[in-house]
């Protein structure tokens, strides 16, 4: 039998490599189980690991590699937003498939990525309602790393908590560059501006690398949950792995999947992780559990369609309900995003979260945010009749790339 | 086209270079001490003293490599030379020899003449360069007088000290300068090579001037009519080499007994 | 004292040394003479260790060296001067002076006082950059330092090079002086006279090769004439 | 039964407090019935249910609280059994009671539950803590608690302060409690000479609340004070708070500009001997810092138990270590390049890519977890304004103490002497007597080994990953050229100097435009000088 | 007029080199982009789009390797920040194919890029326009870098500061215009930089003609720049340069301006970069600040060693083959490619100084050397 395969494409080395190996991981144990149930179609899946290294030019180009060299049926592969957008280009020309397992900002949707990770209302929004409601916070420090997801997240929340009546004086907003390592005076502004008497949380949208340092930070200067507590949406299980977390507890995180979940699944899963890992202090994450969804509604909608010719998996994939691991069903949207939940968990001493929180629905992912202006009409559907990822219910036309 | 070209200095009072006052020093110690000099056109002036006494500091000054202190030094009756840097002094036409051979290594003999030429020096005229003729038959000359003209393929690196020495004199003979500044030119040199050396400078003399500095007593000796005696910065003696030769003074600093 | 046999020396493709022999008697002061180019410094250099040799044997006091490595060489008791100083220019006049000190067989540990009675200069001077002196007082320095070695034979190469005629002769005296003292000298030199005062004996090179070797006082103008003329 | 057990337990430990006795019996305790509900309250009734506890227990129940606090709360699956689980840092478990903090050994560890606790049921908990210990704890205790009060001015509490007052002998904490009274006094409808008083007390008070409620009294849209008299002294108190905390505010940027400075400096010194003396353009410099970071991370593996000694044997073993793998670049690369400083550029570029692609190998591409010691840990608070983190301050007394103990190597032995001359003149300083591979190889070795070393300090700071290296090389070739290559003093002050423009200036223009901005500076100063701040005078550097 | 025929007899007269890089250039060009628009797609033959594309990179890596040897081969300006003309080239370039994507982007906004409409942007910033015209475009793609390069080299070199203080100041140039312009107040996208790139003149960048197109073009461009920089190199303004490298102080006491030859070369070289970067955006589709990284400049430089400073086709064939080295190797052995590149850079340096045009040249050397050398070495002076 000719072997399905599965592309794989993320950073090895370089520094990305960091978020990236454990996904690659992921997608390879997935293989592995998959083909011992006797694979997809009766066809074995056989992976191609290419590494960007964590050059965005190269995930361009080892796109176009595996699509048109090693013409791969599917690819699952990037985290940060730009390695996506370098490679979106050659998704749509040579009608590759990508499954994308990180959160990321939204203001996208292509025929050609499926998008499991959270959009921000999957988890910026329902973290601020719980900050605001539960915690009943009043000032607010965005801080962030100057790029694209950070930007367009504290764009929307600002948005989104001016409209909830915030004053402007009751934000903070902060960017530092990637790796930033120093954050003393940050740190110290934070502590100031949450001492005005008001309950004042920190949302990070701090990237990897730069976390260790600030919590460390954080926990020197003696700001506890107590006094300000931090909410991240880039910081998991795998990034608590590098931090001493006992000064951490009751910081916070939003995800739509923390490792502490109990359910049977997440249980089965972690085990057939640290197996095929051979390592059982290896945690698992959010992204992780986003490319376990992605890779079985894969499998789920190449079944349904019988092929796995790109556009007939395309449409097979809207719809497809399978189950994540934090108990419920995900479901694959007309706009490539998923429904699932939205859990907040809090930081635990031994480097878990204990959720606090959780929606009682499945929050369906927003491709295009009500909270920005330029995006607020439009919307996603890639099914007939309007198969457009950019659709603009004003005008009623379909603008860029889906022409 | 000859953009290389410069005005020739004002020599209508004879002098040449004057150096009034000059004061140089470094971290405190006084290298030029309060020095005048005067150079007459066309002369073939002898500079000697004691090690350290601030000839090789002198000749840096007058081309711009170190700054002074204090004093003037003019080019001509018009040109002062404190005002221009490294590159201008040389198009003025002050040419020198290093006490301490410096060649372009990795070039060629020939070409480290060529690039010596009194030509234009600038970015455009050294695009479009070529050699003509008449360069070409000048190049060949200094490297038949300074006998390396087994050697004009070679790249200056392999040259040995000496050679390296006459590759210097070469570069500023071709250079044709109006003053030429040789430091210790047959240090290293054989007796007959240095007999050359005398008779060549000799011969430039007149047209050129010429200020040579040297330790080998014969050889100023042999081509000298005026000497200067630096010792410690300033000027100690001067005068024809019997003079110089035996005044005390000179004598008890430089010389020494035998000489 | 030292023994050099069918010595063989190339720069990359160009040979330099062909087969050359040069013998050196214990408490001589040898003169090594040619014209420019011929090989003196690859010679001398060859005989530090200090370029690799492509054939032949160097031997010091009966025992072959070619294979020692340079460091080695200068604490079994060569002492250099090279051509053109080679002063540790940031190092000042003193530390160029300490840094022979480990070199000696003695164990003294502190530059003798005697380096600054044949160079007084050296002693003003203590404590300022080898590079910022002037050239003759570099020279002067570079002696002085071979000499903190304590070594056996000192190999000057052109030392009076730049330098001022009464030090000139002042290092002729120091010279034979210390060859006086027992220390066995090869010298390079250029300028007759000088070598005629200082040397007993001379080797004359012409082209890689030694021409002519013999006591100074058969040094032969016919010798000079073919040799040394231009 | 074992719930009798247990609350027999718990009589036992009321008993002891020798002050209160207590008068309850075992049986109609009315705490029994909290505490059993504490093992199965959820999230949302365990404020209240701690209140209640509080209420019942009294100081008692202070150990438990703290336990709760730290999530160190567990109970028996079977039994209910409240019991105190603390883990040291090699992972040993230790069951201790809640209430006289006897050890355990009679229960089965695996069968505990932990009781859980969100961050307010932690606020809730630090409320009743202060509130127990304003009444009952130590000095410093005291102190704090009146602190932690001086936020929360509810009547229950304003009850505790006022008969704390009373019979307080330590000064400190009794101007803590009278600072809370005055800040209750101005909130209260007191009269003008009350008030006045009350804002006496508070003048110059940089506690935070205190700014807080003045500013709130000044602010016309806040309590806007009517009394023009009043007003004027609260301004005053305002003014005299404001003034120091300016003065405190530069002090601490100058603090964290040091404190930048002196991880500038580690990350750098190496760097000043490898390519400031020895002009290797070192670019595997970075990973050298790697390796003392990873160093450090295996020796706490090793030694687990030991956590607060652990930079102790990791400062020496990081240096053996990054000065072994310097010297075996050395040797097999390094020496072959000598007297061409820009090829060891490419070579050294080479073996970083081998390095770090060798720790993802051994370690993973993961960051790994480095522990900060106890003493490493939490600042020096010297008042409300100002404190200083513990772990930067040692770090910038350790960079300075390695940066002398460099310059006295490099000054004082024969080696700093050779390597010196070596650099400069390899040939000659072999016709020294000098052993130039040696000394190259020791010389490499020692900046290396200081990058292991500064290795050591940054696993303090910042992760521990294949990247560390990456992320501080160019800095430090900053440092080493804006200070003057070849001079250690120029980096010491080139560091320095760098760090705090750079922390004066973030606030004003952000991190990143301030990263910007002094780069360009450099860039704008070496036109000026260039060969840097302390540039090699002399001839021989023309 | 005169010049241009010097010019051309330099050109013919022995220049072995010259020819020899131009027709396999050419050769391997038009065979490549024949066999890729004719050949049918299942041929053995038949050379892939992707394969033009890669091949297209590498030209502009070649370019860009022959920016940095011109000025450290021959006048010992090690810039470790060339990263920044590329990238600055490449942004104008990218500008220009933003602006041509006009209302097909998301947001179908006819003025506004994408990444300005969703952070907000009122109006595009000054600095922006022209940049729909190609013309301008290209204009600011020479201009911008060069202008850098002129004012930078023109304050670096005026103060005399030169070895590695030029390097690392290089390096800090491009460190900051890299954090510059992953400001996304800066307006060029950020992070993100400039991607998602519909057209160029035109021509539909997705085509297979448009793609061969620009690859015969950078084709075309890197010959030229070659040919050119062999020019100058042989002239005897190469000479000077070389002897600027060898020393500087010389040069000067020979009357050169060496800070004016300097500036001139490293302007030179900027604009080569910065063209390399112009020809690159549209072929990868991909514009970030991340081509300012300093990584990536060094990288640039390690090209050169390996293929050989100071010959021209040693630094274009470095750069063709460390490329294609790090293509193979992250695809072989994406585990371990980095041991190998490492490796690679260490085994040149240490056993090929002279990278391999330098064993080129050994080979030759040793062909033809006898031993009447030392007749021509050992004259001395006069005879
Ligand atoms: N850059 C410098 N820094 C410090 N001192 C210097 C510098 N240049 C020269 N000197 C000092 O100035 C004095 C004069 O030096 P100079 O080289 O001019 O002597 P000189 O007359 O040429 O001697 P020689 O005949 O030995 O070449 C010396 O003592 C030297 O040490
Ligand atoms: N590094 C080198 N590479 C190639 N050839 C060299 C090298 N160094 C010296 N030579 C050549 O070797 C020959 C001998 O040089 P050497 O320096 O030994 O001469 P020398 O006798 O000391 O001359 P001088 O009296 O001028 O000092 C010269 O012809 C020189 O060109
Ligand atoms: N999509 C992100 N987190 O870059
Ligand atoms: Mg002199
Ligand atoms: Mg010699």
């Amino acid at each position: 039998q000719e072997p399905i395969k599965v592309g794989v494409l993320h950073s090895l080395s370089g520094t990305m490599a960091i978020s990236e190996t454990t996904l690659k991981d992921t997608v390879l144990m997935m293989v592995e189980a998959q083909n011992e149930k006797g694979g997809v179609l009766g066809r074995p899946l056989e992976a191609v690991v290419v590494d960007p290294a964590s050059d965005w030019p190269l995930f361009a180009e080892r796109t176009r590699q595996l699509l048109a060299q090693d013409e791969v049926d599917v690819i699952f592969g990037a985290w940060t937003s730009v390695s996506r957008k370098a490679m979106l280009p050659v998704l749509e020309e040579l009608n590759g498939l990508l499954f994308y397992p990180v959160q990321y900002e939204g203001e996208e949707s292509s025929k050609n990525i499926f998008y499991t990770g959270a959009a921000p209302n999957q988890q910026a929004i329902p973290a601020v309602d719980y900050l605001m409601n539960d915690l009943g916070i009043e000032r607010w420090v965005l801080a962030g790393t100057d790029y694209v997801y950070p930007r367009t997240t504290n764009r929307i929340l600002e948005a989104y908590l001016k409209d909830q009546g915030v004053a402007d004086s009751d934000i903070m907003i902060n960017y530092t560059p990637f790796s930033h390592s120093d954050w003393q005076s940050i740190v110290a502004d934070i502590s100031r501006f949450g001492s005005a008497g008001k309950a004042t949380a920190v949302v990070s949208t701090i990237n990897g690398d730069a976390n260790v340092p600030f919590y460390r930070e954080l926990g020197n200067q003696g700001i506890s949950s107590l006094d300000i507590p931090v909410i991240a949406f880039s910081v998991g299980e795998e990034e608590l792995s590098g931090i001493d977390s006992r000064p951490l507890v009751g910081h916070m995180a939003a995800w739509n999947y923390f490792q502490s979940v109990d359910t049977p699944a997440n249980d089965a899963f972690i085990a057939q992780w640290h197996e095929f890992i051979g390592d059982t202090s290896r945690v698992t994450n959010d992204p992780m559990e986003a490319t376990y969804i992605g890779f079985n509604m894969w499998v789920r909608a190449v079944e349904k369609a019988g092929t796995t010719d790109v556009d007939a998996v395309e449409q097979a994939m809207i719809g497809i309900e399978t189950p994540n691991l934090s108990g419920g069903m995900a479901v694959m949207n007309k706009n490539h995003h998923l429904s699932k939940p939205v859990l907040i968990g809090e930081i635990q001493s031994d480097g878990q979260f204990q959720v606090v929180s959780e929606t009682d629905e499945l929050v369906p992912g927003d491709a295009w945010s009500d909270f920005l202006p330029g995006s607020r009409d439009l919307m996603s559907d890639w099914t007939a009749p309007v198969r457009c990822g950019n659709f603009n219910t004003v005008t009623e036309t379909c603008s860029g790339q889906s022409n | 086209m000859s953009p290389g070209r410069i005005k020739a200095p004002d020599v209508s009072h004879k002098v040449i270079l004057y150096i009034e006052a000059l004061s140089v020093s470094f971290d405190g110690f006084k290298a030029l001490n309060d020095l005048s000099l005067y150079i007459n056109d066309g002369e073939l002036r002898c500079l000697i003293g004691a090690n350290g006494a601030g000839k090789t500091t002198l000749m840096d000054v007058i081309t711009g490599k170190t700054r002074c202190d204090s004093g003037q030094v003019y080019f001509g009756q018009t040109v002062d030379l404190l005002k221009h840097d490294e590159a201008a002094i040389a198009r003025l036409g002050i040419g020198r020899k290093f006490q301490k051979p410096t060649v372009f290594e990795a070039l060629s003999v020939s070409e480290n003449l060529e690039l010596s030429l009194k030509t234009g020096k600038g970015v455009w005229f050294t695009l479009m360069a070529k050699l003509d003729s008449e360069q070409r038959d000048r190049i060949d000359a200094v490297l038949t007088t300074i006998g390396l003209s087994a050697l004009r393929h070679k790249p200056a690196g392999v040259l040995s000290h000496g050679q390296k020495q006459w590759l210097e004199i070469g570069m500023l003979l071709v250079s044709d300068p109006r003053l030429m500044l040789i430091d210790e030119p047959v240090a290293g040199m054989t007796a007959q090579e240095t007999e050359k050396t005398a008779e060549l400078l000799t011969s430039l003399a007149g047209e050129r001037t010429v200020v040579v500095v040297e330790h080998d007593m014969e050889f100023v000796r042999s081509i000298a009519r005026t000497v200067t005696v630096l010792h410690q910065g300033s000027v100690l003696a001067e005068g024809t080499m019997d003079q110089v030769q035996n005044n005390p003074a000179v004598v008890e600093v430089y010389l020494g007994e035998e000489s | 004292m030292i023994e050099i046999r069918q010595l063989s020396q190339r720069y990359g493709g160009s040979r330099i040394l062909w087969d050359v022999d040069l013998k050196i008697e214990q408490g001589s002061c040898t003169c090594i003479m040619g014209r420019n180019g011929v090989g003196k410094t690859t010679l001398l250099k060859c005989l530090m260790g200090l370029l690799p040799i492509a054939a032949g044997e160097v031997l010091l006091d009966g025992k072959a060296i070619q294979h020692v490595a340079a460091h080695q060489r200068a604490r079994m008791g060569l002492g250099f001067v090279p051509q053109g100083r080679d002063i540790f220019s940031t190092l000042t006049v003193e530390e160029n002076l300490q840094i022979g000190l480990p070199c000696r067989r003695d164990g003294v540990k502190k530059i003798p006082e005697r380096i600054f009675e044949l160079f007084p200069v050296l002693a003003e001077m203590l404590h300022r950059r080898g590079g910022d002196l002037s050239g003759g007082q570099q020279q002067q320095l570079a002696i002085g330092r071979a000499l903190v070695t304590d070594p056996k034979v000192l190999v000057l190469d052109e030392p009076n090079e730049g330098i001022q005629p009464n030090i000139v002769s002042q290092i002729g005296d120091v010279i034979m002086k210390l060859n006086a003292e027992g220390l066995t000298v090869v010298l390079v030199e250029q300028k007759l006279g000088f070598a005629k005062r200082v040397g007993s004996e001379f080797r004359l090179m012409e082209k890689g090769r030694v021409v002519a070797s013999d006591s100074m006082a058969g040094l032969s103008d016919e010798l000079i004439r073919r040799h040394l003329a231009v | 039964m074992l719930i009798c057990c247990f609350v027999f337990r718990l009589a036992a430990a009321q008993q002891a407090p020798e002050s209160e006795q207590s008068t309850v019996a075992a049986n109609d305790n009315p705490l029994t019935p909290l505490l059993q509900e504490l093992t199965d309250a959820n999230l949302r009734r365990m404020p209240s249910l701690v209140s209640e506890i509080e209420q019942a227990g009294g100081r008692t129940v202070l150990p438990l609280f703290m336990a709760l606090q730290d999530g160190a709360l567990y109970y028996h699956s079977d039994s209910l059994e409240l019991v105190e689980r603390r883990e040291s840092d090699g992972g040993r478990v230790t069951l201790t009671d809640v209430f006289d903090g006897d050890v355990l050994t009679d229960i089965n560890a695996d069968a505990l539950e932990q009781v859980r606790i969100n961050n307010r049921l932690r606020a809730v908990l630090q409320a009743s803590v202060a509130r127990i210990r304003l009444v009952h704890g130590n000095d410093a205790e005291r102190e704090q608690a009146a602190r932690i009060m001086l936020s929360d001015l509810d009547e229950d509490n304003l009850v505790l302060l006022n008969e704390a007052i009373a019979d307080e002998q330590i000064p400190a904490v009794a101007a803590m409690i009278n600072v809370a009274l005055a800040m209750n006094v101005l909130v209260t409808d007191a009269p003008q000479t009350d008030r006045l008083a009350a804002v006496a007390t508070l003048h110059g008070n940089l506690q935070g609340p205190v700014r807080n409620l003045l500013r709130s009294f000044l602010d016309e849209l806040g309590r806007n004070e009517q009394d023009p008299e009043v007003r004027s002294a609260m301004a005053s108190a305002m003014a005299s708070i404001e003034r120091k905390v300016r003065f405190y505010e530069l002090m601490e940027q100058a603090f964290y500009g040091l404190s930048l400075g002196s991880v500038l400096l580690l990350a750098a010194i190496g760097l000043a001997v490898t390519f400031g003396v020895m002009g290797v353009i070192n670019m595997a410099h970075g990973e050298m810092l790697m390796l003392g970071a990873y160093t450090t991370y295996v020796v706490q593996m090793l030694m687990p138990e030991f956590i607060n000694y652990s930079l102790w044997v990791a400062i020496p073993t990081a240096f053996a270590v990054s000065g072994l793998v310097g010297m075996f670049i050395q040797r097999f690369v390094i020496r072959y390049l000598n007297g061409r400083p820009l090829e060891t550029l490419l070579a050294t570029f080479g073996i970083s890519l081998i390095l770090q692609q060798a720790v993802r190998t051994i370690f993973s591409p993961l960051n790994r977890l480095v522990v900060s010691p106890d003493w490493m840990s939490g600042s020096w608070d010297i008042n409300p304004v100002l404190s200083l983190t513990n772990n930067r301050l040692f770090i910038l007394l350790f960079s300075v103490i390695v940066f002398v103990i460099l310059l006295w190597i490099l000054r004082k032995t024969s080696l700093g002497l050779q390597v010196r001359a070596v650099s400069q003149n390899r040939d000659m300083a072999k016709a020294m007597g000098i052993r130039t591979d040696w000394v190259d190889a020791m010389t490499f070795g020692l900046g290396s080994g200081i990058a292991g070393i500064a290795g050591v300090a940054l696993s303090q700071l910042t992760n521990v990953g294949p990247n560390l290296g990456q992320d501080y090389i160019i800095d430090s070739f900053m440092v080493v050229v804006f200070g003057g290559v070849g001079n250690l003093w120029g980096t010491l002050v080139g560091a320095f100097s760098l760090g705090v423009a750079n922390k004066f200036m973030e606030p004003m223009t952000g991190a990143v435009l301030a990263k910007i901005i002094t780069l360009v500076f450099i860039i704008l100063f070496i036109q000026v000088r260039p060969k840097g701040l302390f540039p090699q005078k002399g001839r021989a550097a023309e | 007029m005169s010049q241009l025929g010097h010019a051309w007899g330099e050109l013919r007269r022995g220049s072995n080199t010259i020819t020899l890089f131009v027709v396999v250039l050419f050769t391997a060009t038009v065979l490549a982009s024949l066999s890729n628009l004719l050949l049918p797609e299942n041929s053995a033959l038949h050379v892939s789009t992707y394969t033009i594309t890669l091949l297209g990179k590498y030209l502009c890596y070649a370019m860009l390797a022959l920016a940095v040897d011109v000025i450290w081969g021959y006048c010992g300006i090690l810039s470790l920040g060339h990263g920044a003309f590329f990238a600055l080239g490449g942004y104008a370039m990218g500008m220009y194919l933003m602006r041509q994507i006009g209302d097909r982007g998301v947001y179908g906004n006819p003025d506004l890029p994408d990444f300005m409409v969703f952070l907000n942007w009122e109006s595009l910033p000054w600095y922006w326009f022209g940049m729909d015209q190609l013309w301008f475009a290209m204009l600011m793609v020479g201009l911008v870098p060069g202008l850098l390069a002129l004012v930078f080299g023109w304050l670096a070199f005026r103060s005399r500061v030169t070895g590695v203080y030029l390097s690392i100041m290089t390096q800090a140039l491009t460190y900051a215009l890299m954090l510059a312009f992953f400001r996304n107040e800066m307006g060029f996208g950020g992070n993100n930089g400039l991607t998602d790139f519909k057209e160029i003149a035109g021509f539909e960048l997705s085509a297979d003609s448009t793609r061969v197109g620009l690859f015969v073009i950078t084709a075309l461009l890197l010959g030229l720049v070659f040919v050119s920089s062999q020019l100058i190199m042989r002239s005897r303004l190469g000479r000077v340069l070389v002897s600027i490298r060898d020393s500087e102080a010389r040069a000067r006491f020979l009357g050169y301006r060496t800070d004016h030859f300097k500036v001139w070369l490293f302007v030179y070289s900027a604009l080569i970069a910065a063209l390399a970067g112009a020809l690159y955006a549209p072929q990868v589709g991909i514009i970030n600040p991340g081509e300012f990284s300093p990584v990536n400049s060094i990288e640039i430089v390690v090209w050169v060693a390996v293929g050989g400073r100071g010959t021209l086709y040693g630094a274009v064939v470095g750069a063709i083959l460390v490329s294609y080295a790090k293509t193979r190797f992250t695809s072989l052995a994406p585990e371990s490619w980095l041991f190998m590149l490492g490796a690679l850079f260490v085994f040149v340096t240490v056993f090929l100084p002279k990278g391999l045009a330098g064993l080129l040249k050994k080979k030759q050397q040793s062909d033809s050397s006898g031993e009447d050398d030392r007749l021509k070495l050992t004259g001395g002076a006069g005879s």
